[in-house]
């Protein structure tokens, strides 16, 4: 009997997914985290046409309008993934040259890609896709979202040029082989595609991994005119109040349980004096739970419960460039919408539904 | 046989000039008692037979006037793996080898011992075993290998650092061999009780097989010590528990790494033989900071003598005055410092009685340096090795050629 | 909770210190080979104000009872501060002059911490030594954050010798770049070209690739260009090669044979930083080719034969033993004499490879030919004490003062930083090292440690300090 | 059968001697606090007296004269957590390859560090695992406890229990080397056990016909001699007197595989993919054993038959981090939530956990209740749940007299939500948490 039900269930979830027709609908639930405002609880959200419409202790609710009702819930914005590589046809590296600047993640989108809709079941409906690592400039990164009906929706085509100074990118067989010889290079003029970069508005985005890579972003960093995100690892603890100073927000990648107590600490440590800091789960290598278990981790290492939630939500739309279309409860942005037993960042918060485009996406076994 | 004929040869060559050495008006650090300014050494058949101020013989002695110099017992090296081409056999439990047969006499390591003062050396096969076989006393200066054998059973020597493979399998290994041993004796004391009475027939086989435990069965009845290398705080619980269980003789032999376990080691007067390195550096896990953790005073603060060891391919740790002058950077006093690289180590290897301190009656292996050991400017003067004179800086073929004949 | 017992060397905070403070000791060695006992050295603002024998007045009165002052070390040759391994090489070209380790530099880096603990208040750090022209070294502080490193003087880095040559497949690589030198022949050339086309370009006026700049300044000489040298056959190549292209400013680093070359040093006045130290023994071995001790094969030093060692012949023979001598034809000399093989035995007609003497017995020679030297801990991160090769250049025989000031005040002069840093003066900055006795006794460790005035090293009150 | 038991005897005291060193004071009593006898009720006031390592009564206002009193008002006193399956306490050697059995020995010694993580989370003691080393039999376990102010890794019980895997051998660009021949290994090491038994039952025969012989000579000599003293015969070839049967070498891997068989330890079997979890189910009912399931990837589906066995299912994270050939393809996150929907119980294991550490346990429980799970059932898991699993059903996983006294003393009701307790208790041993090892 029981395993009927869990069949049932999972056929529930295909059909919202086909009838995704524009309506309206009420959330209304013990507590509304806006992020960006205040929150309310007992709280409510009404969405017209996929996008959020109204927030407040109640709102108005039309007749023909879907009411979704969970009294103990608590409701937060879509989650977002600053750096993964879901939704694209993968195994572009090409090795021959380290600099390979006019790759478009844009052009590379497949919807048929089964991690979206991992994606979309773990609450993360916003993420930028990052090319994979091996060469030092590694071209061009996207944000997409996914739309009710499981398409991809480009938020923004264009989203900074990626330096990767791992050491993934040096290869004794081309130049650079080192990181001196990289930072010789791109200080010496030599590498045309990141003066360029530097100078548009576009940004660029540093992967480091370790303190000596961060200390020569920093110098990177310093040329760049525009945006430069650092997209780095926990065991550059160090080097974090040189990079909330240079930098314009610093995203990591998963911080997982294994990590010692002094490893846990350091998205704290970048947080503190309000930088803006994101999480990523370089997916698919790891599962899209990845991303709220970094924020669970985060916080058992001293980050406080809104600044992950907030780096969950607006501090990576905001470091994304797509603050005015996600990341937070207000009126006028996109409907995406998560509805949890608890606040997401405790451990054992259940996530009971998403909305996106103000579509209820996913159906819970526990109503 | 005839390595045991060879040995009487050389002992009578040495006694046939029986001739007396007199050291004369250096200032005497004897090790053990008060150190003295101007005072004198008698040797006698190649052991001390008077040291004090103002001593007289018969016209017959030679005199080394060390006035100005320093007169001290030979350092005691308490345990190395150099000077043999190989440490260790490939095979892990080679009970039955003996470094005897590896020790090379023309290497630079004798010569440059010689040249140091190291002398006495416990030669011990290597950390990359389970049993890595018996070891030897030697002495630097010898023609042959007969020559530089001072005892030629030092020991069995045993590795509890788990080179392949995990510490349980390492261990099992070991206790295999050793109940295999044991099991062995209990069956020729079995055998030897019933045969009281009547012919007993030759069988090769057994005495074969009696060949390749013999050493381990002198092990387990004590009558050789067990040398035992630890890496972790975890072999010095194996170790103890080993030693517990089948009774041995120990020595321990223990790296940097082990100092989690010392104050296991109060109180047992195990004797202890520290590796070269004095700070041991680990990573604290929990502030990635690297700590440097004093060995010699965490050992002192559990109470107990050890001995040090040298690494020959470093700069200063390749000398054993340098060793004592880094115990005494460490914290520890000049007479702590000194006896460690001296009486102490002898007492570890088993030679206090005879070695380590310029008593009366002990063997007279003496060093005469140009300054004192701690002060890192001592050269050996004249090196005096079972009352003969063995080495001399001035005719060092070495030296003079670099420093040229004047220095 | 078990006590700790470690005596662990707590690196405080940049603790600033008030207005003035006066360091009060038993004796000061001032660096260019005077000592003063006793000794006040008042320090403000990062700069020494005063060194004198009589008593000084301060806000802060630090006593150091029986310790003794020395400059700060500086190490002029080394690679700490960089993590090991090939990041610190670029093998993409040769020639790669614009390569500079200022971004790669980590003060946090345990190689700098365990310097700094030793007493080493300035490093020069270089890059790798796998290219031709690796590019800038950098003269930064020990305990000074330097994500912005003050660069006292420019050096361009050199190497000759095998380095570069090692391990490259000659040109048949597949990778874009084939060229790579092979063996020393192809070194020299590549620095001779390098060098020569820049000349050509200064002669004609046309402008310089932004990338070769570092070699027009060498040749201008404000850019001190730093030849690694590690034998005497390399030293004698680099001499050539400053006299063939007119290099103004040179030095020799890395130097473990430099005796055998003093004069031409001298003649040329080009300092020399000595390497780090490969054979501390004295009995060198004349094995088979040359190769040094560890190659286990045995043909082996050779002793005349006493009457003694006859006598310990016959009786060996009568027993039927025959006598273990080589008789492979290498090891043997044609000296004339019977000989056997063993040491210690007697004086002997000996043969020891010249070019195998110990660097810190060199430093005597190099400085009785009157040549500028200082030790420096080259690529070792093994972490041999900079002050052991002084305390074992004075065991050989240099005196006491120049073999400190071969830590301070020489390295500073070569790498032209002398004007503040090397010695004890008033208007220096403020870097000192405290020992808890005589710095050359190999019994004694630095118990404190300022750097530009602030204390960086203080020890944690061990027992029975 | 008797010198078997003596050499069970003689190991796991000398391992106690050596480790009680500092014996504790003899009585302790919790005074004030409240009292949650098990996570399923709410706490309330009562008293806990300490004999030794086991909770002598539970009650209000205890009195107890000569016990050491630890004031604990304002606190509640419940359960400490249990890990079945932790990798945390082993020395780095264990991890190389090698032919070990015992994990009792591979314990790192005198490193408090490792157990003062599991108390801040509550962990009491721990079941250390040792890798499956791709074989289908295992290294035998045994049970810890996380007592840091131990000098060296308290054993609690030496030959806590033996891992088998069905299917969890890896191998090949498949990455699975399926589980053909596991069935038939965990088979042959019962029949190895079982010829071991018996083994030391002949000798046991064989020494008492060799004593019974050995009197009937001794008899028959003593008459002979006083019948004729003086006749002196030809010294015939004396007979060699007969040597007594040598007794088999005892083997603990053995002695483990036996207690499975007497009950006394659970048969552990780790298996993920549907048709490995009923290859294990059988061999269990087949051996009249009750199984323990470790790992159950696809054990949703067969939720029933492992309630009707009366199994205990171990699981690991419900979203494994790092692809694995093992984890099940139709794996569901919230396989613990339809498991307990069955009634099958259940325990948590951090070992194997890529991504997650060894004081895990607790958290990997939350994660569950993130998939649907109860919090009540994932409390219940991690104490009565690990108890079962590690074959203690009746000795600990709860506040009452008889059971072993580990409790964790917090400020609150233990939660899952990361919250620190203050005090762990080791028998009569109180260590509070939170601060830094030396």
């Amino acid at each position: 009997m029981k395993r009927t039900l869990a069949v049932a269930l999972s056929f529930v979830f295909f059909s919202a997914l086909i009838c995704a027709q524009s309506g309206t609908l009420v959330i209304r639930a013990g507590t509304v985290l806006s992020v960006s405002g205040e929150s309310y609880s007992p709280g409510a959200i009404l969405i017209v046409d996929g996008r959020i419409a109204a927030v407040g202790r109640e709102v108005a609710e039309p007749d023909k309008a879907q009411v979704l009702n969970h009294p103990d819930a608590v409701v937060v914005p879509g989650f977002i993934d600053a750096g993964c590589g879901v939704g694209a046809r993968r195994g572009l590296v090409e090795s021959q040259r380290a600099v390979l600047a006019d790759l478009r993640m844009a052009d590379a989108l497949d919807d048929t890609d089964p991690a979206v809709r991992r994606h979309l079941a773990a609450g993360i409906t916003t993420w930028m896709l990052l090319p994979q690592e091996g060469n030092l400039l590694g071209g061009r990164a996207a944000v997409l979202s996914a739309t009710a009906a499981g398409a991809l929706k480009l938020l923004r085509a264009e989203a900074g040029l990626t330096v990767c100074l791992r050491e993934s990118s040096y290869d004794r067989e081309r130049e650079p082989t080192s990181l001196m010889g990289a930072l010789a290079l791109i200080e010496g003029g030599q590498v045309a595609a990141f003066d360029t970069a530097a100078a548009n508005d576009r940004g660029v985005l540093l992967a480091c991994q370790s303190d000596r890579e961060v200390a020569v972003a920093l110098r990177l960093a310093g040329r760049a005119k525009g945006r430069a995100l650092l997209f780095t690892t926990v065991d550059t603890g160090d080097s974090a109040t040189a990079a909330t100073k240079a930098f314009s927000g610093t995203v990591f990648s998963p911080v997982l349980p294994a990590l010692s107590e002094r490893h846990r600490a350091v998205p704290a440590r970048y947080a503190a004096g309000g930088a803006l800091i994101a999480f990523s789960t370089n997916a698919p290598q790891s599962p899209a739970s990845t991303l709220r278990l970094s924020a669970v981790t985060a916080t058992l290492g001293g980050l406080s419960q809104d600044a992950a939630l907030r780096a969950l939500t607006l501090s990576a739309a905001e470091l994304l460039g797509v603050s005015d279309q996600v990341g937070s409860l207000t009126p006028g942005k996109q409907g995406d919408v998560l509805i949890f037993t608890k606040h997401p960042t405790d451990s054992r918060a259940q996530l009971l539904r998403v909305v996106q485009d103000g579509v209820v996406v996913t159906a819970s076994a526990k109503e | 046989m005839n390595l045991k004929l060879i040995a009487v040869l050389c002992v009578v060559a040495a006694a046939a000039c029986g001739q007396d050495v007199l050291i004369r008006g250096g200032k005497v650090i004897p090790c053990k008692g008060a150190e003295l300014a101007e005072a004198d050494v008698l040797v006698r058949n190649g052991r001390i037979e008077a040291v004090g101020k103002g001593l007289t013989t018969d016209g017959s002695a030679s005199v080394v006037d060390a006035r100005g110099r320093v007169v001290m017992p030979g350092f005691v090296l308490a345990h190395t793996s150099e000077g043999m081409d190989r440490t260790n056999e490939m095979v892990p439990v080679t009970p039955y080898i003996s470094v005897l047969d590896g020790v090379d006499p023309s290497r630079p390591f004798f010569e440059d011992c010689l040249r140091d003062g190291h002398l006495t050396i416990a030669l011990m096969p290597g950390e990359r075993t389970i049993i890595g076989g018996t070891g030897v006393i030697l002495r630097p200066h010898g023609l042959v290998v007969e020559d530089l054998l001072q005892s030629d059973n030092a020991g069995m020597k045993l590795s509890l650092i788990p080179s392949a493979g995990n510490r349980a399998a390492h261990l099992a290994k070991l206790r295999a061999a050793l109940d295999d041993a044991k099991q062995h004796m209990e069956r020729k004391q079995a055998e030897s009780g019933a045969t009281a009475s009547g012919n007993v027939r030759f069988d090769l086989e057994a005495f074969q097989l009696d060949r390749r435990k013999r050493e381990l069965a002198r092990m387990l009845r004590g009558e050789i010590p067990a040398w035992i290398a630890c890496g972790t705080p975890a072999d010095v619980d194996q170790a103890l528990r080993l030693v517990e269980e089948y009774k041995l003789k120990a020595r321990l032999v223990l790296g940097g790494g082990t100092w989690r376990a010392f104050p296991l080691l109060t109180g047992k007067n195990m004797p202890v033989i520290l590796d070269s390195e004095f700070e041991f550096r680990e990573t604290d896990p929990e502030t990635g900071e690297e700590v440097i953790r004093n060995l010699p005073q965490l050992l002192k603060k559990a109470g107990v003598k050890f001995a040090v060891t040298t690494a020959p391919s470093s700069l200063g740790r390749r000398y054993l005055w340098y060793q004592a002058a880094s115990l005494v950077r460490a914290g520890l006093s000049r007479e702590e410092a000194l006896a460690a690289v001296t009486c102490d180590a002898a007492d570890a290897i088993g030679l206090g009685a005879r070695k380590g301190s310029l008593e009366v009656g002990k063997d007279a292996d003496i060093l005469v340096l140009t300054d004192d050991p701690l002060s890192g400017r001592a050269w050996v003067e004249v090196g005096i090795i079972g009352g003969k004179v063995a080495y001399e800086r001035s005719k060092d073929p070495r030296l003079t050629e670099i420093f040229g004949a004047g220095k | 909770m078990r006590a700790m017992q470690s005596l662990m060397l707590v690196l405080v905070g940049t603790l600033t210190l008030s207005a003035q403070t006066v360091i009060k000791a038993a004796k000061a060695h001032l660096g260019d080979g005077r000592v003063i006992a006793p000794a006040w050295v008042s320090v403000e603002g990062g700069r020494i104000t005063a060194v004198s024998a009589e008593s000084l007045s301060g806000d802060e009165v630090i006593d150091c009872g029986a310790g003794e002052i020395t400059p700060g070390f500086i190490d002029a040759w080394s690679s700490a501060g960089l993590a090991r391994g090939d990041n610190e090489n670029e093998e993409g070209r040769e020639v790669t002059p614009q390569v500079d380790v200022a971004g790669l530099y980590e003060v946090r880096h345990v190689s700098v911490k365990r310097r700094l603990a030793q007493g080493v208040t300035s490093l020069l750090v270089h890059p790798g030594t796998r290219a031709v022209i690796s590019g800038a070294a950098i003269v930064v502080p020990t305990a000074v954050d330097a994500t912005a490193p003050r660069h006292e003087g420019a050096f361009l880095c050199v190497t000759l010798g095998l380095d570069p040559a090692m391990g490259n497949s000659g040109g048949q690589g597949g990778g874009f770049y084939s060229r790579r030198p092979n063996s020393r022949m192809g070194v020299v050339y590549d620095v001779r070209a390098a060098f020569t086309q820049v000349r050509e370009a200064l002669k004609s006026g046309q402008a310089i690739d932004a990338t070769l700049a570092p070699l027009a300044a060498a040749l201008k000489g404000t850019t001190t260009v730093i030849w690694y040298t590690e034998t005497e056959k390399e030293i004698w190549t680099a001499l050539r090669l400053i006299e063939e292209l007119q290099i103004p400013r040179n030095i020799c680093a890395g130097a473990v044979r430099a005796s055998a070359a003093a004069l031409e040093l001298k003649a040329r006045g080009v300092p020399v930083l000595l390497g780090e130290q490969h054979w501390p023994q004295y009995a060198q071995r004349r094995g088979r080719g040359g190769l040094d001790e560890h190659d286990h094969d045995h043909a082996g030093h050779l002793h005349e034969v006493t009457p003694e060692v006859r006598a310990r012949l016959a009786a060996l023979a009568q027993t039927g033993m025959t006598h273990p001598i080589d008789t492979s034809e290498e090891g043997l000399f044609d000296l004339g004499q019977d000989c056997c093989m063993a040491p210690g035995v007697g004086a002997g007609v000996v043969s020891t490879d010249r070019n195998r003497i110990p660097v810190t017995t060199q430093a005597r020679e190099l400085v009785r030919a009157g040549v500028l030297c200082a030790f420096a801990s080259g690529g070792d991160t093994e972490g041999v004490h900079l002050i052991d090769y002084a305390r074992f250049a004075v065991r050989d025989g240099l005196d006491a003062a120049r073999a400190l000031s071969m830590l301070t005040l020489e390295p500073a002069r070569i790498l032209g930083i002398a004007a503040n840093k090397g010695s004890l003066e008033a208007g220096k900055d403020a870097d000192l090292v405290v020992f808890n006795g005589d710095p050359l006794s190999p019994g004694s460790r630095p118990v404190l440690v300022m750097e530009e005035g602030r204390i960086v090293v203080r020890p944690l009150a061990a027992k029975g300090e | 059968m008797r010198s078997l038991v003596l050499t069970l005897l003689v190991l796991p005291c000398l391992q106690a001697l050596i480790a009680a060193q500092s014996a504790p004071a003899q009585r302790l009593l919790l005074s004030g606090g409240h009292v949650q006898v098990n996570t399923a009720e709410a706490p309330r006031r009562a008293d806990v007296l300490i004999v030794g390592d086991r909770i002598e009564a539970v009650g209000e206002g205890l009195k107890a004269e000569g016990a050491e009193v630890c004031d604990v008002t304002g606190l509640v006193i419940a359960p400490a957590f249990v890990d079945a399956a932790n990798l945390g306490l082993l020395d780095e050697s264990a991890f190389r390859g090698g032919a070990s059995d015992l994990a009792a020995d591979m314990l790192e010694a005198h490193d408090s560090l490792a157990r003062e993580r599991l108390n801040r989370v509550g962990l009491g003691f721990v079941y250390v695992d040792l890798p499956l080393m791709n074989a289908a039999r295992g290294p035998v376990g045994c049970v810890a406890s996380a007592d840091p102010t131990a000098a060296n890794p308290a054993v609690l019980e030496r030959l806590a229990g033996l891992s088998f895997g069905i299917g969890t051998r890896q191998g090949g660009e498949a990455g699975r080397l399926g589980r053909s021949g596991d069935a038939a290994a965990v088979g042959e090491a019962f029949a190895a056990a079982r010829r071991y038994r018996k083994s030391f039952e002949k000798h046991e025969k064989d020494l008492k016909e060799f004593e019974a012989k050995q009197a009937k000579s001794e008899k028959a000599e003593k008459s002979e001699k006083t019948e004729k003293p003086e006749k002196t015969e030809k010294p015939e070839k004396p007979e060699k007197k007969p040597l007594p049967p040598q007794q088999p070498k005892t083997e603990e891997a053995h002695e483990a595989v036996l207690r499975v068989l007497d009950h006394k330890t659970p048969l552990r079997i780790e298996a993920h993919w549907r048709e490995d979890i009923e290859a294990a189910l059988d061999l269990a009912t087949k051996q009249g054993l009750r199984l323990v399931l470790l790992g159950g990837g696809e054990a949703d589906q067969l939720a029933d038959k492992l309630a009707a066995a009366k199994a205990c299912v171990v699981l690991g994270p419900a979203q494994p981090i790092g692809m694995s050939p093992l984890q099940a393809p139709q794996r569901r996150a919230n396989v613990a939530a339809l498991l307990d929907a069955a009634g099958v119980s259940l325990a948590f294991m951090s070992a194997g956990a890529q991504g997650y550490r060894y004081d895990s346990a607790p958290l990997i429980a939350a994660l569950h209740v993130a998939e649907g799970l109860s919090e009540a059932a994932a409390l219940r898991g991690l104490t009565l749940g690990a108890a079962e699993a590690l074959g203690w059903s009746g000795r600990s996983g709860s506040v009452e007299a008889g059971r072993m006294a580990f409790l964790q003393i917090g400020s609150a009701k233990p939660s899952l939500s990361g919250g620190a307790p203050v005090k762990m208790v080791f028998g009569t041993r109180v260590v509070t948490c939170g601060k830094k090892s030396s």
